[in-house]
Order: C-alpha cells, then structure tokens, then sequence
C-alpha cells in the first residue's frame, strides 16, 4: 500500500511538470499580464500587514462580547439598515433568552416542535452579532430567498399537508363544514379590532395591510399565516409565524375554558350518530371540486387550496403510492426545516422586538379565543334549526389546527361523558377550517390586489 | 382623501365572512350532489375490506410477509 | 401551565416596553422620516377605500366565473403576452376537461401515473384565470423556472432513472443493441414526414428546430423528449411531454398489431437461449464505457448519457447504496412532482389549444409505430445473416419505454407460445433504445447549436 | 381500448379545429405580423442549410476524438477563459486517467466512497470537451451556482452531519477536547511552512489567502475544507477537496507510522478508565453551550458551528425524530450528490493540471501528519501534569477525519495489547477536533474579512 | 436563400441514423472486448450466490433478521 | 509596503492557536460546570434502560411487532 501511494505521487508529479514544461510557452503567452502582477505582490489586495498586537485587538475588537456590550455604531441589519444599540446589544441577548424559551416549549412542553424548534435555532442564528447569518450572502438568508421571498416553501407545506389530510369525516357529515366557516370570524373580527385600535388608541399603528396579515393567525393554519404574512408584512412575518404556531400549540390551553362557557351541561352530552362509509371515489372526486368552486368564485385562493388538493389528489389516487410517501417524508421534512430556519432569520432583534410583536401576539391570542368561540357559537345556531343535533363543542375545532384542535373536543366531551367519542366528528369541521382560512386569505389577496 | 379604516376593517369583515359561506355553503350542496351521484352510479363493489380491517389476522400476516419479501427483494436488488 | 402564560406574556410585555423606552430616542433620531409619514397616512398607497357596493361589485368581477365567461381584454398570459378570447375563456374550460380525461387514464387506466398525473394537475392549476399560477410568481412559474428553463430537473430524473436500470441483459446479448438503434428511425423518419408535410401541404408549419422537437417523441423516453424540447422548441414543451408520456403507456395498444403485421408465425415463436451470467466487474466497467464512447464519438450527447450513466454507476459500484438508495427514490421522487408540475405549466390553453398540439398528437404516434416497426425488421434482417436467430418480436422493445416495451414483446410472444419467456430478451434492446435515443438527441443538439 | 382512443382523437381534433375557427379572426389580428414572418421563412435563423458532405464533416470535427487532438484554438474554459492546447487535449486525458485513479481508490480501497465517487465523476464529466457540462448552462455549472459558489451545500452537510454526532464520549472526558485543539496545528503550521517556502523558494508561489484555504486540509474535515476554500481561493476548490477527502481516506496509512515513532511501549499500553455515563440534558445543552461559546469569542466561526450544532440539537432534542432522520438520510445524501459533482466541477484540466495542485498535495499531507504529531504530543505533556493519564494513541484523533481517526488510535492500541480498546476514548478528541477544525476555520475568515 | 426543408430533414436523417448505428456498433465491439478481457484477466470467484436466489430459504431467514435488527438498532438509535 | 509572509503567517499561527485552545478550554470549563449542575439540579431518573439494551430478547420482539405493526398500519393508510 505504502508504494502505491509513493507510485502515485510520483505519476502526479510527473504529470503536473509535464504539464508545467509543456504549457510553459503558452502561459507565458495567455497568462503573462496576470502572472507578472501576481509575481510582483505575491498578496491579494485584501489583507494588509499590521503588528500582532494590532491584530490581537482586531481580533479582539471582532469577539462576540465585545460586539453585544460595545456595537460597532456602523454596524447594519440584515437588511443593510441601520439598527439602534438596543437592538445591536441587549436586545439580541433578550431574543436569544425568548428562542431558548421557544425551545423549552418545544421540548418539555411538546409544543409544535416540528416548527417551533427549526424557528427558534433560526431566531438564535439570526441574532449572532458580526456573522450575519441572517443577511444576504448568510445561509438563512440564502435560505430566505430560495423559498420565502418568493412564498414557495409554504406552498410545498401545503402539499404535504395536503398528502396527510383525509377528508371522510368532513365528506361523511358534509353541514359540519360551516363550523370551519363561522371559525373564520377570528381573522375578520380581529381585523376589525386591530384596525379600530390603531385609528382611535395610540396602542397600535398597523396599516390595513398589516392588520390583515396579522388577523390570519386568527386561521391557526401555519403555512396560510406564513404566505399571507409574505405577501402583506413580510416586515412582521417573524412575530406572525411564531404567534400562529405557538397558539396552535396552546389550543388545549386556550380552547376549554371558552367551550365550557358558551356551552350547557346538556349540549356538551349530546351524541352524534356514527359516520357512514365514505367510499374511494367520493375522496378522489372531492380534492377537485373544491378547487374548481375555488375557481369559479374565489381564484385567488387557488394557489393554496391548489397546491393542498394536488398532495391530497395524489394521495387519494392511490396509483402513486411513491410520490405520496415522499409528499408526507422526504419532501415535507426537507421544507419544514428550511422553513423554519427561513422564518427564523426574521426573529432578529430589530425585527422582532418593537412594540409590533406584543401587539402581534395579543392580536393573535384574541383571534383565536374570538374563532374558537364563532365555531362554539355557529353549533348553537344550527342546534336551533330542525334535524339531528350537532355538539356544539366540536366547533371549536373549525380554527383548524389540525389535529390539535379536534383532540381538544374529544377530550373536553370526555369530561362530561366518558363514552362520547367526538374526535371522528370534530375531524370534520376541522378540514373545513384549513379549506375556510385558505378563502379568507384569497379573499385578503384580492382586496390588496 | 382621508380614509376610516374601522370601516374599512368593516367591510372586509362582511365581505370575508360572506365569502367563506358562500363558499362552505356551495361546497355543502356539491358533497352532498356528489355523494347521491356516486352512491347511485358508481357503487362501491361490496366488500368486507373496511369491516374487519383489524381482525383479520390472516391478511396482516400475509401482509408482513409481502412486506418483508419486498424489503429483501429492494435489498437484494439495490 | 396557565400561571406560566401569564407570567411568559408578562416578561414579553416587560422586554418590549424596555425595548420602547431603550430606543425610543435613538428611533426617533433614526427613523423619525419614516414615522412621521407612517402616522400621516395610517395606510399603504396600494389600497384606495370604495363603497361596499363597489367593493362587491369588483370581487364579484374577480371571480372566476366572471373571469371565465367574460374575460378582461388587457389579460395577459404567463409570458406576459396578449391572449385571444378563446384561450380566455372556453379554451380553458376545455384544458380543464382534458387534465380530466389525463386524471382518468393516470388512475383508471393506469397510464404512467407517476408523471402524468403531477403534469395533469399542474395543466388544471395552468388553466386558473386571475390567479396565474404559472407566471413569473406564481408558484408553477417558479418551478418552471427553477428547474426547466435550465433543463436541470430532466438531469436528475436521467440520475435515477440510471440508478434503477440494469444494463445485464444487454451485456450477455451485445448485439441485440441494434435493435434499439434501428427503433430511432421512429425519430428521424418521422423528422422527414413533419418538414415534408411542412413544406408542401398547409397541415402543419413547423421549423426544423420544431420538427426535431417534435420527432424525439419517437424516442419513446419521457425526460429525452421533455430535455430536447426545452432546448429546442420550449413553446412546444407541453404538447411534446403530454404526447411523450400518453404514447409510452399506450405502448400495449399501439405496438401489438405492429409487431403481428410484421411478423411471421414461425419468428414470432423462436426461442432465444438463456442469457449468460455478467460478472459484477462488467457491469460496473459498462456505464464508463458508454460514456467514454459518447465523448469521442458525440460530445453532444454527453449531458444525457453522463447523467444516466452517473446513476447507474453509484448502483453498480456497490459502495455507496445510501446515495443509490436515495437516487432511486426521495430524490427522483421530489423531482418528478416537480418536473410534472412544471411542465403541466405548459398545458395553458394559449400554448396547447393551438393546431400545432393536434400536429404533434398526430406525428408522436406516427413516431412511435414506426419506431416500432424499424425495431422488428431490423431483427428480421439480423436474422438473414448466419447466427442464432432473434425471435423479432423484441425489436419492438427497441424503442425504450422502460419496462413497458419489452413486456409487450414478452406477453405477445407468450399468446404464440406459452412457454417462450422473452422479457429479459428484450430488456436488452429496451435499455440500448435509451442509449440510442440520447445518441439521437445529441445529434439533434449538434447540429442546432 | 382501440375506440376510447379514436374517440380521443376525434375529441381532440374537434376541439382543435373549434379553436381554429374560434381563434381565428382575432389570431390574424393579434399575430398577424409574428405569422406573416412565420410563413416566409418557415425557417430559424440559427440553422444555415449546407451539402451533406460539409455537414458530415461540420459533425465529424464536432467530435470529441477530433476535439481532443485537434482542439479548437478559440475553445474557452468554464469560466469564459482562454485555455492552452495541452489543457483541452492530453490535459483531459490526464484528467480522466485521474478519475479513473479515484474510482478505483472509492471503489477497490474503500477511499471514502460517498464524496469521492461524485467529486471524480464530476472530475470526469468537466472534462468533456465541446459539451461544456462546466460552463455556466451545463448541469455542472448549474449545480456549482446553486449551492457551491453561496457555501450553501457545505453547510447542509454541516447540519446533516451534526446530527450523525454523538457527543456522550466528550462529554465524559472533557479535557480530551485539547487533543482535538493541539491537532488544529497541523492547519498553522503548515500555513506558516507554505507562506515560507512562497517567499523564499520557487516551488510555490501562494498568496496568504491560498495558503491559508490549503492549510485547511490539516483540519481533515470535508466541508470545512470545501467551505474555506469557496470563500477564499475558490479557484483551488478542486485540488483542496481532493486533497482533503483522499488523504481522511488514508488516515490508515499516513497516522500509525507518527503514532509509533512518537510513543514508548509503555505509553501504547495506558488503559483509560471506563466512561461515565452522560445524561439526556447534558447531551442537550452541550450544542446549545458550544454555540454561545463560538458567538462570545468568535463568531466568524458560527455559520460552521451553528449549523453542525442545529443538526445535534434536532437530533439530541428528541422530539423531532421525522426530522432528524431526514437530516441523517434524504438531505445530507441529496446534497453530498450535488456537493459531489459540484466540487467535481473544479477538476476541469485547466484548473486542476497546474503546478499548485501538486503543492497542494503536498501541503495536504504535510498538514495532516504535522496535525496528527501535534495531537499525540498535547497527550505526552498533558501526562507529565497530575491526575489520570491518557494514552497518547488518542491524540492522533484530534484532527477530526470522524469516525476514521478514532478508528486508527483503537486499532493500533490494539497492536499492543489486545484488551486495550481506546475506540470510545478517541470519539472524544475526534468531534473535538471538528469542533477545533471550525474555530481555525473562523479565525482565517476574520482576519481576511 | 431558400432551403429545402425535406432535403435538410432526409440528410439529418442520414447523419443521425449513421451516428447511432455507428455508436451503437463501436458499443457492441467494445462490450465483447471488455467481456473477453474481463473473463480472462479479472475472473469472477466462483460462487453458488447466483443459483438459486429463490430457493434459499435459511438465507433468507438471515437476512429477514438482519433487516428487523437493522430497523431496531435504527430505531434505537435515531 | 513590502509584506514579510511568514513574519504573518507566524501571527495568524499564534493567534489561531490561540483562539483554538482559549476556546475549547472554555469549553472545557463550561462542560464542567455543566455536568455538575445537571447531576446537582436535574439528575436524570434512575433507570435500566441503558444497562442491558441487548440481552432484553423480550423488549426486542415487542419492538419488532410495533415495527412490523407500523408498518403495515402505515402501508394500509398510505
Ligand atoms: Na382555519
Ligand atoms: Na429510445
Ligand atoms: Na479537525
């Protein structure tokens, strides 16, 4: 072995003076200008000679302390704009403490960690003084144009989630799908109040735009608020995406108190009849009448409601078993954690902590109380026209949220009777919810057009 | 022009919510047109497949044995 | 736990209102311009306030029903170029309802349902009016971009297409090779056929360079066909891929009564012998092979045939099967979804509903049939030389379309005869039709450059 | 199955021919000039007709045989350049011999497999002539821009391979991190001996900058190696990864002979106490606290650091098992693919027959046996303290090459005696010494910054 | 000037036709002399591995264990 | 100005090495501290799962039907 790698070197070495005698000539003809300069300096123009004691307090000047307790006045934000020093010091230390609450969550706490765990690492990365990770020649930045800016990671979510949906419950008991409609009255009623809050207190100042992009969280549908986010406040998207995923991870927190209060003892007892069979072609045919009624009356809701009908068209085909399977794997994990690493980038000091973000997540918090009472509220009202009743604590689940929200019915129907089983039923208004959210944000796209 | 954002705010809230119905709404009528449709012309050929999707011992271990044969069938061939 | 969200939106609160009053001077100092007009204004310019009738007036407008049945003139397609009514309106409609008639083969008929239904899906998303998905930013228009405008998706599909073909047959019957170089007159026979009826009759008028395009669907191999069209004619791109894919799985259908037609009842029972054992070693030296001949003789043709042979060398090298195994499948997996939805991009009414489609439909099964044919004479007239004979039902596989070629020779063969087992036979030239085609494609490239 | 598809066509051609007539008044109107222009050349401009003898000899001399004897004297490289004659002939023959030297090195020896396959098939494939698979529209170049020439890939193998580590055996032997510290002299010493010997002798003629991307080899870690290089001296991309994958690969070779030279018997025969055992949280808090550490002192360092770390944390956290597997699997093995070929792309003739590659080769293993002699000698005088002594066999491990190196130390502690298993003992200084590799690595970005 | 487009297609035809026969040809001479020299000088071990890849059952049942051992250590790992 | 290469490439070695050993001997101390306080504050749960994870035969086959039954409940829905 030892003469081998010798034989080898030497056969290199022959080759390259070959190479070197019979290039000779023509270097000197092709090359002589660059070779001349490269002779006479022998030193890029880049680097210029100081004494080791300068280099070490370069050096030194270059540390991550020094750059929190005594930011470089000319430093900028990933955006090339200029930062205050809060934003440059205390407060890139106060977002690293929120991203390792973030992960606390996550971890101990179970909360989304799919996302919440990419977003938060994003958000630390995002926030590392000198490194700008986060700026354009940065790998989140990178990550960020490759498929944010142009609002295409969310939509490849979509089709994963889309390839994992299964629509029998909805397709089963068909009228439990204005429950994830009533739901939606979280984005609008928020968008009311925020827009109100910001004409007559001095508490917000959002722009209609803003104010919309926000109420979506109010959708608890993630990739929904994230493309919204980047097509109406790209600005606020790290305050939105963490406000939609850590809520949808609070659902089983913020849900029951809501559903006990607007429900009585006997509604919260009332059993529904089974689900009938849902047959294959029923499946099949619906990916694609929903996205044709999103056509004739809502287009602009097609990219979202298109690319969540395609993953679930494919998988209900059933003749691509292989491309299902890399839909709901390979291709679905692969986006999450760009995704997440890309929202993250947005978690920046100077992004994320303005009086915005608190503002952001108290919207957040109210759009999904006001949705999770709409849905609550909407079972009560069909309750009052003739025909099997509904339990009105299913339609909490019309938020989406999906599974979590549904999970959450079952549970708190459990409580009051351990042998209603809720969860096939609040399956139903739950798909409904992601299809609902989806219409309200093309109809939020085509106001803004 | 100075514009009232609350009524603004407002008139997305109708605008929105009515297009939500609207669309559940039309989409509650199709499902069930669809479901009649189906059910009437293209049954479903009877079968037990979805009655006993548990209980059937001797299908999954057929199954297992397909899926182990098609896992070392991959291997051999990889 | 709800003690805890207290106190997390109690320190949120905290470190934002510290962040207020932190920076509220130097914000002022810095972005004080910004403010002023953010105060000023409460709202982005791109939003003008109308009545709420209006305001449902001009939704109503935006859906597609509208947009459909009375389409705004100044419309314009995903090439940002005019439209004709039609293409606005019916022409859509009737794409539509041929994804449909796509959906139905892929599933019920089982026609190649791995790329056609992601192409179908991608040509009903095409066809949405207002939301142009697959513009510039849409999200079809960014996968187009990202992958079939720099013909890069076609690559990586030739890697793992490679990376699942075992060139053995081929190696224990050398010879059959010829019958997959025979099987490419469907190419340039019909190359002839397209410009003569080109030039004198009024049926078609296509460029040589749209001839060419167009004739390589007779090479019977998807990412071949879709690699030339996007090089040669990318106006063409969708009629060609649609063409391309329908024709491989109707190879059952369209080669059968060829193959009898041409064929006596004594050639189509000869027996071929058993196939020798390939070592390892051959299989492995074969890719390199190729691959060194293409460069000497066909530069041109080396994209195509290095991609292929880089897939099948990882497989035939035994040393790296996780970068096999990922070829073969998340990898060629994720860019099937994608190639098919970019070139479904091309299923816009206004680039296929135009005569030329029909000229395409017409030509690919001129293509095909007489690939098919010049695969069976061309074992017939290997048969008049001294030798084995070939039984000339496997000339047919000749054309490619793996696998499905050389199962039609092997089910024809067996209705003569039930003992006569000829699938590997024909695995040989079905896997030198590929070989063959990519010669034929660098050709076609070499001589437009 | 034969009338669906004349009922097909016949559909088709009905549609077509409506949109004939349906198209046609307003096709004449809004086409009218692109058509007239259309009927009267019925031909491209870029094909000019010619006699099939001149054309047969156009393509003979577009072969690759006539090519690489009698290249084209206006050929350019890749980069737009002029190449010298020997570069585009026996240059490329050379080239591929070469490639021909690394598969079998991958193949037959078992040289790292998984980078080494693609980066020499690359190799291979650059060096086509006329096809230009390099150039800026060749798949090559395609794959180079998108994830090389950001530092895109590297890192995502960074996250890839984090999440592979383990970093229990560090854990429960800290102090063996300054093995993996004193073996980053290897990077040192060598930039100091190739500054020298540019300075004051003939054979090199390297800037700082160069010098310093080769002196990277001595970390032997793959992409810190490629990561360095594409940030400082792209233009020695090529020779720096070859140099880096084969010489970790021949970590069997060059170490145990250092090992031996440097040791006494006796020190070869130090048993270590059996590890403690580490805990859950510490595991997870140790990416978190290398990562604060990196922002403190050194934050150039945190692209590398960060993205290893995120890997470990996803994996460590153990909440996120779909994505770590995916890290492990379909991502890291999709992007060392693309790496592969990507870096391949450098090994074009012209870029890598020059007399650096040869310097570079020499460097590279200069580097690694200085790194491997540092690392034993740090364990020598480390014992000469009090407190547990360490088996300088170890020390060897601190230059990374994971989990090679550490393989080596086990290996040659058992030569001595066979109950002596170091293997767990040496995955201490070995992901220490990535660790160590990344912080050099972040000291040369800040000082050229 | 005007060109013959059925001349230009029917010498494409010519010049595409020959290269790939020609190819295909070389392809055929160049397997039989890798074959021959492969079989001369780099014979194959002699192996029963390719006789009876059906028949073997006990093999078989290793690489089953194998395989779920595999998908433990995986599991356990992960 | 005329540069001394190696006179610099001497600095760059002693600041890199430098910064390498100032760093992982913070590490070093930072992993101490760590562990102390984690066995102090946060001791892991007394438990056999890592003591025996080959010999348990029992566990391994309930790992194997949960495997195999994941599989094929995977398969079914897929
Ligand atoms: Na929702
Ligand atoms: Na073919
Ligand atoms: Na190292």
């Amino acid at each position: 072995m030892k003469s081998f790698i010798i034989k080898l070197l030497a056969l290199l070495m022959f080759f390259a003076f070959s190479s070197v005698s019979a290039t000779a000539s023509e270097h000197e003809a092709v090359s002589a200008h660059a070779a001349t300069q490269k002779m006479s300096t022998h030193q890029e123009e880049t680097y210029q000679a100081q004494s080791f004691g300068s280099m070490v307090v370069g050096f030194l000047k270059s540390t991550g302390i020094v750059a929190l307790m005594d930011p470089d006045p000319n430093e900028l934000n990933a955006q090339g704009e200029k930062m205050s020093d809060f934003h440059k010091g205390w407060g890139r230390l106060i977002m690293m403490a929120i991203t390792f609450l973030l992960f606390w969550l996550a971890i101990a706490k179970g909360f989304e960690p799919l996302l919440l765990l990419p977003i938060a690492f994003g958000g630390f990365l995002a926030n590392i003084p000198v490194a700008n990770i986060a700026g354009e020649h940065g790998f989140l930045g990178v990550i960020y144009n490759m498929g944010l800016a142009n609002e295409f990671f969310p939509i490849v979510i979509f089709m994963g989630v889309g390839a994992m949906t299964d629509f029998g419950p909805l397709l089963s008991n068909p009228r439990t799908a204005l429950l994830g409609g009533a739901a939606q009255f979280g984005i609008f009623g928020t968008l009311v109040g925020a827009v109100a809050l910001s004409q007559y207190t001095d508490l917000f100042d959002f722009t209609l735009k803003q104010a919309s992009a926000i109420s979506i969280i109010g959708g608890a549908d993630g990739p929904t608020s994230i493309y919204i986010a980047s097509h109406l406040a790209p600005e606020l998207l790290g305050a939105i995406a963490v406000a939609s995923y850590s809520y949808m991870a609070m659902v089983p927190i913020i849900q029951p108190p809501i559903m006990k209060a607007l429900t009585t003892d006997e509604e919260r007892k009332i059993k529904m009849s089974t689900l009938r069979h849902v047959s294959r072609l029923e499946k099949l045919v619906f990916p694609i009448l929903v996205l044709m009624l999103a056509i004739l009356v809502l287009p602009d809701s097609t990219p979202l409601i298109g690319a969540f009908m395609f993953g679930n068209f494919l998988k209900e085909s059933g003749v691509v078993e292989r491309l299902n399977d890399t839909l709901q794997n390979a291709m679905i994990n692969i986006t999450t954690i760009f995704l997440g690493l890309g929202v993250g980038s947005k978690l920046a000091a100077d992004q994320f902590l303005v009086p915005d973000t608190l503002a952001i997540l108290a919207l957040g918090v109210v759009a999904f109380s006001v949705g999770t009472a709409a849905g609550v509220l909407m079972a009560k009202i069909m309750n009052l026209f003739p025909g099997t009743k509904i339990n009105p604590l299913i339609g909490s689940a019309g938020v989406s949220a999906v599974p979590m929200a549904a999970r959450v019915s079952n549970k708190v129907g459990m409580e009051y009777d351990r042998s209603n089983m809720l969860l096939m039923h609040a399956m139903g208004p739950n798909v409904a919810g992601v299809i609902g959210s989806a219409v309200a944000a093309g109809v939020l796209i085509s106001i803004f057009q | 022009m100075e514009n009232n954002l609350v009524l603004e705010g407002v008139k997305f809230m109708f605008l929105g919510m009515g297009t939500v119905f609207v669309f559940l709404g039309i989409m509650i009528g199709a499902m069930n047109i669809m479901s009649s449709v189906i059910h009437k012309y293209f049954p479903e050929p009877q079968s037990n497949a979805d009655v006993a999707p548990v209980a059937n011992a001797e299908q999954d271990k057929k199954k297992i044995v397909a899926a182990i044969t098609a896992a070392i069938i991959h291997h051999r061939e990889g």
